[in-house]
């Protein structure tokens, strides 16, 4: 009990803090309005809930933080805002532990004694910035600034293209493991090529009747997820017209699929074949209430349901029976999830479902698809895609042929996320200068001259266009819930006060102050918009009240029914996909699938993330490989023996988990352990995934197929106890109940 | 008869060629010896204790130093490094309690119930037996305290008025445990120690220097006038009335800590007298264990006689067989009822991951029986050492068996689990056993192992009467 | 009697002790002035001597009374002080009050007992008392308190019986 | 506490009628393990590491069994959150030795932990398997301590723990209603995990209220109780999955 | 053995009478360990309360969260900053104040009275329940410096708690009343 009571003496103190330090201008901006209550002084000992916005996944989810005496004891929900209506997911919850992390960097370094020595001497803000300022002066010419950011906030991204353009450089590539693997890239080209609209549709997975989901993880990861599963509790018991039916496409069970009403376990990557089948026995039997189906034929002009049933494994009559299903419903809708971004079919995959919802005219009806109302504000409008694949190369070749003279690295982990056969690593050696804002060690901070620690984001400013967004448009504010708890700054006020240091045109770029007001300055633009929650007076009012509600959104529900653009004539069709290795000696498709607790490795820094449980393995703490019972018995394991997955790129050694649900043909191993670094929680825990992962075929595919690794696994006949949270004891396991 | 040491020990003659005097004086220790020699007989192998009784003591001591440090290692640390988990929460400290209390049984069993009975082969094992009783119960009484979380706290459970307002939970299994187990232990001693009391003084008479000072102490200043003698009579016949009930709900509150939850397995109302047998079947056993080594030890062989081990080895089979039938009426009803979890808890036993201890216990309880119908095994030293030996081994499996074995299987298979001792527990349970060795080899070098005056009491009543061409002894009714 | 006079026989047999006994309650002997000493339990109608009237009985009594009582109380009577409902179970019921109620009973009944026979005893008695060492051995050992005159009478009485070391008794610390 | 209360007769009927319950929709639930970290956050459960975790001791006082169905490839995975079912007849209650654990007025199977000795009797004895132990000292490297929640007393080794309902925010919401003065609304105080689960499986409430959400769900065809057969009487009540409400 | 022996006291007789003497001493102790009140712990400035309470500041002054929150709460440098700006700016403990002012620095004040972690308590229904502050500080108005006056352990606590009107004790005694 000791160690409580001095926490309560340090918090009668801190109470005092927040009152004394009230004067000078920094704080100024802490001293902030309460969620509920008036502004008035904060009561010792009473919480105080502040609105803001949740970063631990690009969604954009709004939060509560609730403040007792000046520090941050819980996240939860905003109850007001339109995207998660007041629901918050694992991670948003564990998002304390980004703040509170004992391993987090305390103040801006230096890592002297080269890359990767791990030595790292702090520095004084000042210091740091003139170093970067007189390195950035030398820019220009040969050499050129490169921005490579992850999961970045919609309020920084124009900040960063504005600063890279006023210093002539190329424009930032965006790349980050979570993205990819929920086909963020593929999901905005797919809306380009359908409607015209660089914007993420939108699924009425609340009012829908069926859902057909081809490898949409909507439940764990995908897009919004908390949204998503919000409809579909809504979907399952929350309509009246009944209870909705949901069928999951995958070769690997997920979460999601656990919850399906049908699972239906897919050869790796014809999802989209599959799609187009489906298509094809709707068009040709005419099915639906939907009226003729005569001008659709031509989309699957050169579909055979015959040679798709061969290539997919699913038998005739089983496609008959989806196909009628998923068209007798008033209210169908096909999702185009992540795991078709895994193949190298990815993009006509996607094209072959959401055909299906165009065919079923879907689009903008209840229950179908839409495309979101765009904030009536330009500095809100644009949605940031993450860049295709190719970009990330050729910022590798320029890297490697030294054109980059300084690289910046934000909100992204290139170094664990990428795979080996990618050369980040060794093009990073030709940058004179790496700077990277991670609040903490991770694998690319240690491959970084600077690391200038960002805020956690309770601690910072910044807002969020979400999108996918909610059934309206939405932007969700960002606010320090409590003052920083140590000597970092935001990337936002580095990159202002650098303009300020360099002048010139950078200056007249970035002329803002400092953050606070530069977002000011963005949300008025919002302000006397007439569609808004918000109505307030005056500017000042409207930024006050933009921070209490938590943002900004339309009172009402406004989606956009989007048009059809292009594609509607012209065959569809969906190459096979294509795999490395050969399968004589790799016989087992390798399926990487994200954790939903550690998501893309982001999350495995919370030990709360850790210790949860995965819910279909009940694992925590570790990386596994998921085998088919049938594979397992072939090879002669069992749970907790450890195998070894070698792939045509590299192997990593992992317990086994028998796992009932997968194709034998499949091996999945989950995303997010592997760190050599990043704190103490994450670093040393199992192995990561994308060490397997192959250079995909065909180079000039806009995207890493993160699915199209053929591997074999070799027993090692080693053993260890994976923690898991269900027993493995006792035969009668699963009768006795 | 001193000169031959093992008069008519181990290889009893055939009752024909028998010269009926000899064997019966025997028997009854009627022969002529004076008192003062049965005194020294007694009081010697006290008095000498060579080098390996010191060896013995010195390792004994080392457990329990490690044992001790053992605990104080899991007091700091937190329950944390002993096996148990969730939802095995009691491991092997509860089953070796149970078995403690269990050996603890023996002691009344023989003193008691057969003083009652006026057995007179009784006489010679009495102290032995209730010094066993003490010395089990205060082993046993260490575990409420071992297993417990926050031990610090454990004055919480004593009833007394504090300025919480608050009393322990009288409904609660452990209180009754509790005090059940106090009750009995403070019962053993004082009837020890009372029935100790004429021997005390026959002590200091013979003795002088430390030993003199102590069972002066002891004696209490007991003259043997014939007032003392009357009142210490019926303070035993008293005691070994009031001690019986006693006895038998020790055990039957032990088993009742399990029988009350809804546990599978656990629940189960013919807990009480099952665990009351097991204990007297293992409690014997145990006592005829210790006696064979004592005798062997202390060089009692011409009062811990072959006919003692047979009675002993009788009573131990009869246990054994009302244990058998307890067990058996138990399993019979849980098999048939075919209950899921149950069903997986039996084959758990019977083939699964418990079957080695399982069969242990059965073959360890189970196949004595049938040894010890022979009157030769019976009466055999060795042979008898080893059935109580394998006895007790199948008991102490039995209760493990019981207390985790039941605890790894429940209504919910997700919650299923799997139980394996550290170290910490082991050696804390070795502490406890060498303690109680420990105690008993102090015991019999300080204490008259033999209670002289009951022997002596013995030869008062009885006299040789002549039928025929027998000689038969007749019983003097002289209280 | 302070001029009293003591003597101290030691006997080999119980039927000669008993026959020296009764001659000396025809001398007039008052019973309670003789104590036979053994170290073997001879009942007291062996020596012809009243069996002495214990209260021990009465003490055991008090002593359960006194268990029950505090039984009770602890069951029946601590829950209502701070009273706290557990898994729907009454307050006091039957079951766990009789337990209690019995075990302490017990309890009490067994430290009466221990400590009504030593109170009997009037033990523990320690410092110097008349004794006589062969007792332990078998001996039977009578101490005769008589009024001076009669001390030759006592003493020949003795003899004629058997009686060895016939003396005045010295007394041994115990 | 109740002292505070401008006396109002109302509120005390209320509070001695209350019955705290909650309704778990098998069928909305998707496993998401919100609960289980909103949980963690909300009450101070330690979290133990990967060695303990192995060998059983994980502390969350909510869990996500799941449970497999079938052979594939027609295999179902079905979840079930469990948490202490706040027994009205609890079996882990009257075998406390000191009252570490008993029922109060509103039906809610409170554990004091710092009363608690650690016998682990209630564990043995609760049939769910949600009371979870302190096995060793519970660790924060700092700051990490700051994030826990001053309403929740820090446990120390050798305790007993388990779901409380949150016991700490239907205190403050009944002390905030009855110093404002009207009673507490339906719906308007929620344990962490019913207000974090983002498909709405979680449902709490007043079960002796006919009108509250939960009595009304509780009605539901669907419904049935967790071991019932037990006759332990749960406050938790779920609903099948797999089919439609009527 | 009546009249011979020595008739001595005897630890038989005695011990009944022993028995009483131990439970008596127990009880006695048990109720003599309560109410031992504890020492003041050393602050960073000298406060004196009683000039304060005699200047006629009531508690409610700096202590104001005690109407509405949990905590009384140590008044913050600026509610001292105040009144001292003017008021006896020129004395030493002043400077000190003043200094921490300056510094915008909180004065480490040393708590009092604390809460023991596993209990819930709240000022604020105490005080509406019409409990004033000297019933558990003692009359701080009167001490110079100020030192806990009772052990609050949960016996005092019950003391109050029993004394209310008889149809909140029920809730007042159940354990989750005060338990957290």
């Amino acid at each position: 009990m000791t160690h409580t009571v001095s926490r309560r003496s340090f918090l009668k103190i801190a109470a005092g803090t927040g009152v004394a330090a009230g004067l000078n201008p920094t704080v100024r901006r802490v001293a902030l309005e309460p969620f509920v209550r008036p502004p008035e002084e904060e009561l010792p000992g009473k919480a105080t809930w502040y609105a803001s916005t949740c970063r631990q996944c690009p969604a954009g989810c709004g939060i509560i933080v609730r403040v007792i005496n000046g520090r941050a004891r819980k996240i939860e929900g905003n109850p007001g805002h339109p995207l998660n209506r007041g629901k918050l997911c694992a991670r948003g919850q564990a998002g304390l532990q980004v703040l509170y992390n004992p391993d987090r960097l305390q103040n801006a370094v230096r890592q002297t004694g080269g890359r990767g020595s791990r030595h790292f001497e702090p520095l004084q803000w000042d210091e740091v910035l003139d170093q970067l300022a007189s390195s950035l002066r030398g820019v220009g010419g040969g050499s050129e600034v490169a921005f490579l950011g992850g999961l970045m906030p919609t309020h920084l991204y124009p900040l960063v293209t504005r600063f890279l353009e006023a210093l002539g450089s190329p424009a930032p590539v965006l790349f980050d493991l979570h993205s990819a693997m929920e086909g963020r890239t593929q999901s905005h080209d797919l809306t380009q090529r359908w409607f015209g609209s660089m914007e993420l549709p939108i699924y009425d997975i609340g009012h829908a009747e069926v859902i057909f989901s081809f490898g949409a993880n909507f439940l764990e990861t995908w897009l919004s997820p908390v949204s998503q599963s919000y409809d579909y509790g809504t979907m399952r018991q929350g309509q009246s017209g009944g209870r909705g039916f949901l069928v999951q496409f995958e070769p690997r069970l997920s979460g999601t699929g656990a919850s399906a009403d049908q699972w239906v376990p897919v050869q790796p990557g014809t999802q989209g074949l599959i799609a187009l089948g489906l298509g094809r026995i709707i068009v040709e039997e005419n099915l639906g209430r939907v009226g003729s189906h005569r001008e659709h034929a031509q989309l699957y002009r050169d579909v055979n349901v015959g040679a798709v049933a061969d290539a997919s494994g699913l038998p005739v009559e089983r496609l008959q029976k989806l196909a009628r299903i998923f068209a007798d419903a008033d209210r169908s809708v096909a999702l185009p999830g992540g795991g078709l971004s895994s193949h190298t079919n990815a993009s006509q995959s996607m094209d072959a479902v959401m055909a299906l919802n165009v065919i079923m005219r879907r689009l903008g009806r209840v229950g179908g698809v839409f495309l979101p109302q765009q904030v009536p504000a330009d500095a809100f409008s644009a949605p940031i895609s993450p860049s295709p694949f190719r970009d990330l190369g050729k910022l590798v070749q320029n890297m490697r042929s030294g054109r980059v003279g300084v690289l910046m690295i934000y909100g992204a982990n290139p170094v664990y996320e990428l795979p080996r056969w990618s050369g980040f690593i060794d093009a990073l050696t030709n940058v004179p200068l790496v700077v990277s804002f991670c609040p903490f060690i991770d694998e690319t901070a240690v491959q970084a001259d600077y690391v200038l620690p960002d805020h956690t984001y309770l601690e910072g400013w910044g807002y969020q266009v979400c999108s996918p967004g909610a059934d309206r448009p939405v932007v969700s504010s960002q606010q320090p819930a409590v003052r920083p708890l140590y000597d970092t700054r935001s990337t936002a006020e580095v990159l202002l006060s650098l303009a300020s240091r360099l002048g010139g045109a950078l200056a007249q770029a970035l002329p803002w102050p400092d953050e606070p007001t530069y977002l000011e300055e963005a949300s008025a633009q919002l302000f006397g918009s007439s569609i808004g929650v918000i109505d307030a007076r005056t500017e000042a009012g409207f930024w006050s009240q933009w921070r209490q509600v938590g943002g900004w959104w339309s009172a009402k529900p406004i989606m956009q029914e989007p048009e059809l653009a292009g594609l509607t004539e012209g065959p569809l069709q969906v190459p096979s996909a294509s795999f490395a290795g050969k399968p004589d000696q790799f016989p087992y498709y390798l399926m990487p699938y994200e954790s939903i607790a550690l998501s893309d490795g982001r999350g495995a820094s919370q030990p709360w993330l850790q210790e949860t449980p995965d819910p279909m393995t009940t694992a925590s703490w570790n990386t596994w490989v998921e085998l088919n019972p049938e594979t397992a018995a072939h090879l002669g394991v069992t749970d907790n023996d450890i195998v070894r997955v070698v792939s045509p790129q590299g192997a990593l050694e992992a317990p086994v988990v028998v796992y009932p649900g997968i194709r034998p043909d499949v091996i999945a191993i989950p995303t997010g352990q592997g760190h050599q670094d990043y704190g103490r929680f994450a670093a040393a825990r199992g192995a990561n995934v994308m060490d397997l992962i192959s250079p995909v075929p065909e180079q000039e595919v806009s995207l890493l197929a993160w699915g199209a690794t053929r591997v074999r696994v070799e027993a090692v006949h080693k053993v260890m106890t994976l923690a898991r949270l269900e027993s493995l004891d006792g035969e009668g396991r699963e009768t006795v109940r | 008869m001193s000169d031959q040491p093992e008069p008519s020990g181990g290889k009893p003659t055939p009752p024909e060629s028998l010269e009926p005097s000899e064997q019966v004086r025997g028997r009854l220790l009627l022969d002529q010896r004076t008192d003062r020699e049965i005194d020294e007989a007694v009081l010697r192998p006290m008095f000498e204790t060579g080098p390996r009784f010191w060896i013995l003591v010195g390792i004994l001591g080392a457990i329990v130093a490690w044992g001790i440090y053992a605990w104080i290692y899991q007091i700091y640390w937190g329950m944390g490094v002993a096996g148990i988990n969730r939802p095995v929460y009691w491991g092997l400290y509860i089953a070796t309690f149970v078995f403690w209390v269990g050996i603890s049984h023996a002691g009344t069993m023989i003193s008691a119930v057969l003083r009652l009975l006026k057995a007179d082969w009784r006489r010679p094992i009495t102290r032995g037996a209730e010094a066993m009783t003490s010395f089990a119960l205060m082993m046993a009484g260490l575990y409420p305290l071992i297993h417990l979380g926050r031990v610090w706290k454990f004055y919480w459970m004593i009833p007394y008025p504090n300025n919480r307002f608050m009393w322990p939970n009288f409904q609660s299994p452990l209180m009754w445990d509790m005090v059940a187990i106090f009750t009995y232990l403070i019962g053993s001693t004082l009837y020890l120690y009372l029935a100790l009391i004429p021997d005390m003084a026959m002590a200091r008479d013979h003795t002088d220097g430390w030993r003199y000072k102590l069972y002066r102490g002891m004696a209490l200043g007991w003259r043997g006038t014939q007032g003392e003698w009357h009142k210490l009579h019926r303070a035993l016949s008293i005691f070994s009335v009031v001690i019986i009930p006693v006895f038998l709900s020790v055990h039957s509150i032990v088993s009742w800590d399990f029988a009350v939850t809804i546990q599978p397995r656990w629940h189960s109302t013919i807990f009480a007298p099952y665990f009351v047998i097991g204990a007297v079947y293992s409690g014997l056993a145990a006592l005829a264990a210790i006696l064979v080594i004592v005798r062997r030890t202390m060089r009692l062989q011409e009062f811990l006689r072959s006919e003692h081990f047979d009675a002993l080895g009788k009573l131990v089979m009869v246990a054994g067989m009302g244990w058998i039938y307890f067990w058996f009426s138990g399993f019979i009803v849980e098999w048939y009822g075919n209950d899921p979890v149950i069903r997986e808890l039996i084959h758990e036993e019977i083939s699964g991951g418990l079957a080695p201890f399982f069969w242990l216990q059965m073959t360890a309880n189970v196949l004595p029986v049938l040894f010890l119908a022979f009157r030769r095994i019976r009466t055999n030293p060795a042979f008898l050492l080893a059935l109580a030996l394998l006895i007790n081994v199948g008991m102490y499996t039995e209760r493990a068996l019981i207390v985790f074995g039941n605890l790894e299987r429940n209504y919910l298979p997700f919650n299923w689990g799997t139980y394996r001792p550290t170290w910490v527990e082991v050696s804390v349970i070795a502490m406890t056993f060498a303690g109680f060795i420990l105690l008993y080899t102090l015991f019999s070098r300080i204490v008259p192992y033999v209670p002289v005056w009951e022997i002596k009491e013995g030869r008062l009543r009885y006299s040789l009467r002549r039928i025929g061409r027998l000689l038969v002894p007749t019983a003097a009714e002289i209280e | 009697m302070s001029e009293a006079g003591r003597l101290l026989a030691v006997f080999r047999e119980s039927t000669a002790t008993a026959d020296a006994i009764d001659a000396l309650h025809e001398t007039g002997v008052q019973d309670d002035q003789i104590v036979v000493m053994t170290g073997v339990p001879y009942p007291e109608r062996a020596f012809g001597r009243h069996v002495e009237w214990l209260r021990l009985p009465h003490i055991v009594l008090a002593g359960a009374a006194g268990g029950l009582i505090f039984g009770l109380f602890l069951a029946v009577i601590t829950p209502h002080l701070y009273r706290l409902d557990i898994g729907g179970h009454p307050t006091v019921s039957f079951a766990p009050a009789a337990i209690i109620t019995f075990v302490f009973t017990m309890m009490a009944t067994i430290i009466s007992t221990f400590l009504g026979v030593l109170w009997e005893m009037n033990f523990p008695e320690f410092g110097t008392k008349f004794y006589h060492r062969l007792v332990t051995d078998g001996y039977l050992a009578v101490l005769v308190e008589f009024e001076a005159p009669l001390e030759n009478r006592v003493r020949l009485i003795l003899e004629t019986h058997g009686g060895e070391h016939i003396e005045r008794p010295e007394r041994q610390t115990l | 506490m109740e002292k505070a209360v401008k006396p109002s007769a109302k509120t005390q009927k209320n509070a001695s009628e209350r019955r705290w319950g909650m309704v778990i929709d098998l069928d909305r639930c998707t496993g998401c393990q919100a609960c289980v970290v909103a949980c963690h956050a909300e009450n101070n459960v330690p979290v133990v590491g990967e060695r303990e975790a192995a060998s059983g001791r994980t502390m969350h006082w909510i869990r996500i069994e799941r449970y497999w169905e079938g052979e594939y490839p027609n295999v179902k995975a079905r979840f079930m959150p469990v948490l202490c079912q706040q027994c009205t007849q609890a079996p882990c209650e009257p075998v406390c030795p000191v009252f570490a654990t008993y029922h109060t007025a509103e039906g809610l199977n409170a554990q004091i932990y710092n009363r608690c000795i650690g016998t682990r009797f209630c564990g043995s004895a609760c049939p769910y398997k949600v009371r979870v132990f302190n096995w060793f000292r519970p660790e924060f490297p700092e700051p990490l301590g700051e994030q826990l929640n001053p309403d929740v007393s820090e446990r120390s080794r050798g305790i007993i723990e388990k779901c409380s309902f949150c016991i700490q925010r239907l205190r403050r919401a009944e002390l905030d209603a009855s110093a404002s003065g009207n009673p507490l609304a339906d719906g308007a105080v929620q344990p962490a995990c019913v207000q974090s689960c983002p498909s709405s499986a979680l449902i709490f409430g007043d079960m002796n209220d006919p009108e509250s959400h939960v009595s009304r769900l509780a009605l539901s065809h669907r419904a049935f109780r967790l071991l019932d057969f037990l006759g332990t009487d749960p406050a938790v009540i779920y609903l099948k999955g797999g089919e439609t409400n009527v | 053995m009546s009249s011979t022996g020595v008739r001595r006291i005897s630890l038989g007789r005695a011990i009944p009478l022993i028995l009483v003497g131990v439970a008596v001493l127990v009880t006695a102790a048990i109720l003599l360990n309560r109410r031992v009140a504890q020492a003041a712990p050393d602050q960073p400035i000298a406060f004196n309360h009683r000039t304060h309470a005699d200047a006629g500041i009531q508690c409610l002054f700096c202590h104001p969260n005690a109407m509405r929150s949990d905590v009384a709460g140590i008044p913050s440098v600026q509610r001292c900053v105040g009144c001292h700006q003017t008021i006896a700016s020129s004395s030493a403990r002043i400077k000190t104040v003043l200094s921490y002012w300056e510094r915008s620095e909180p004065i480490p004040w040393a708590p009092v009275t604390q809460m023991a972690d596993f209990v819930f308590f709240s000022h604020q229904p105490h005080l509406s329940a019409g409990v004033n502050c000297e019933t558990c500080h003692g009359v701080v108005g009167k001490m110079s410096v100020v030192r806990p006056v009772v052990t609050m352990d949960m016996g005092w606590c019950l003391d109050c708690h029993l004394k209310q009107p008889e149809p909140k004790v029920a809730r007042l005694t159940d354990c989750l009343a005060c338990h957290k």
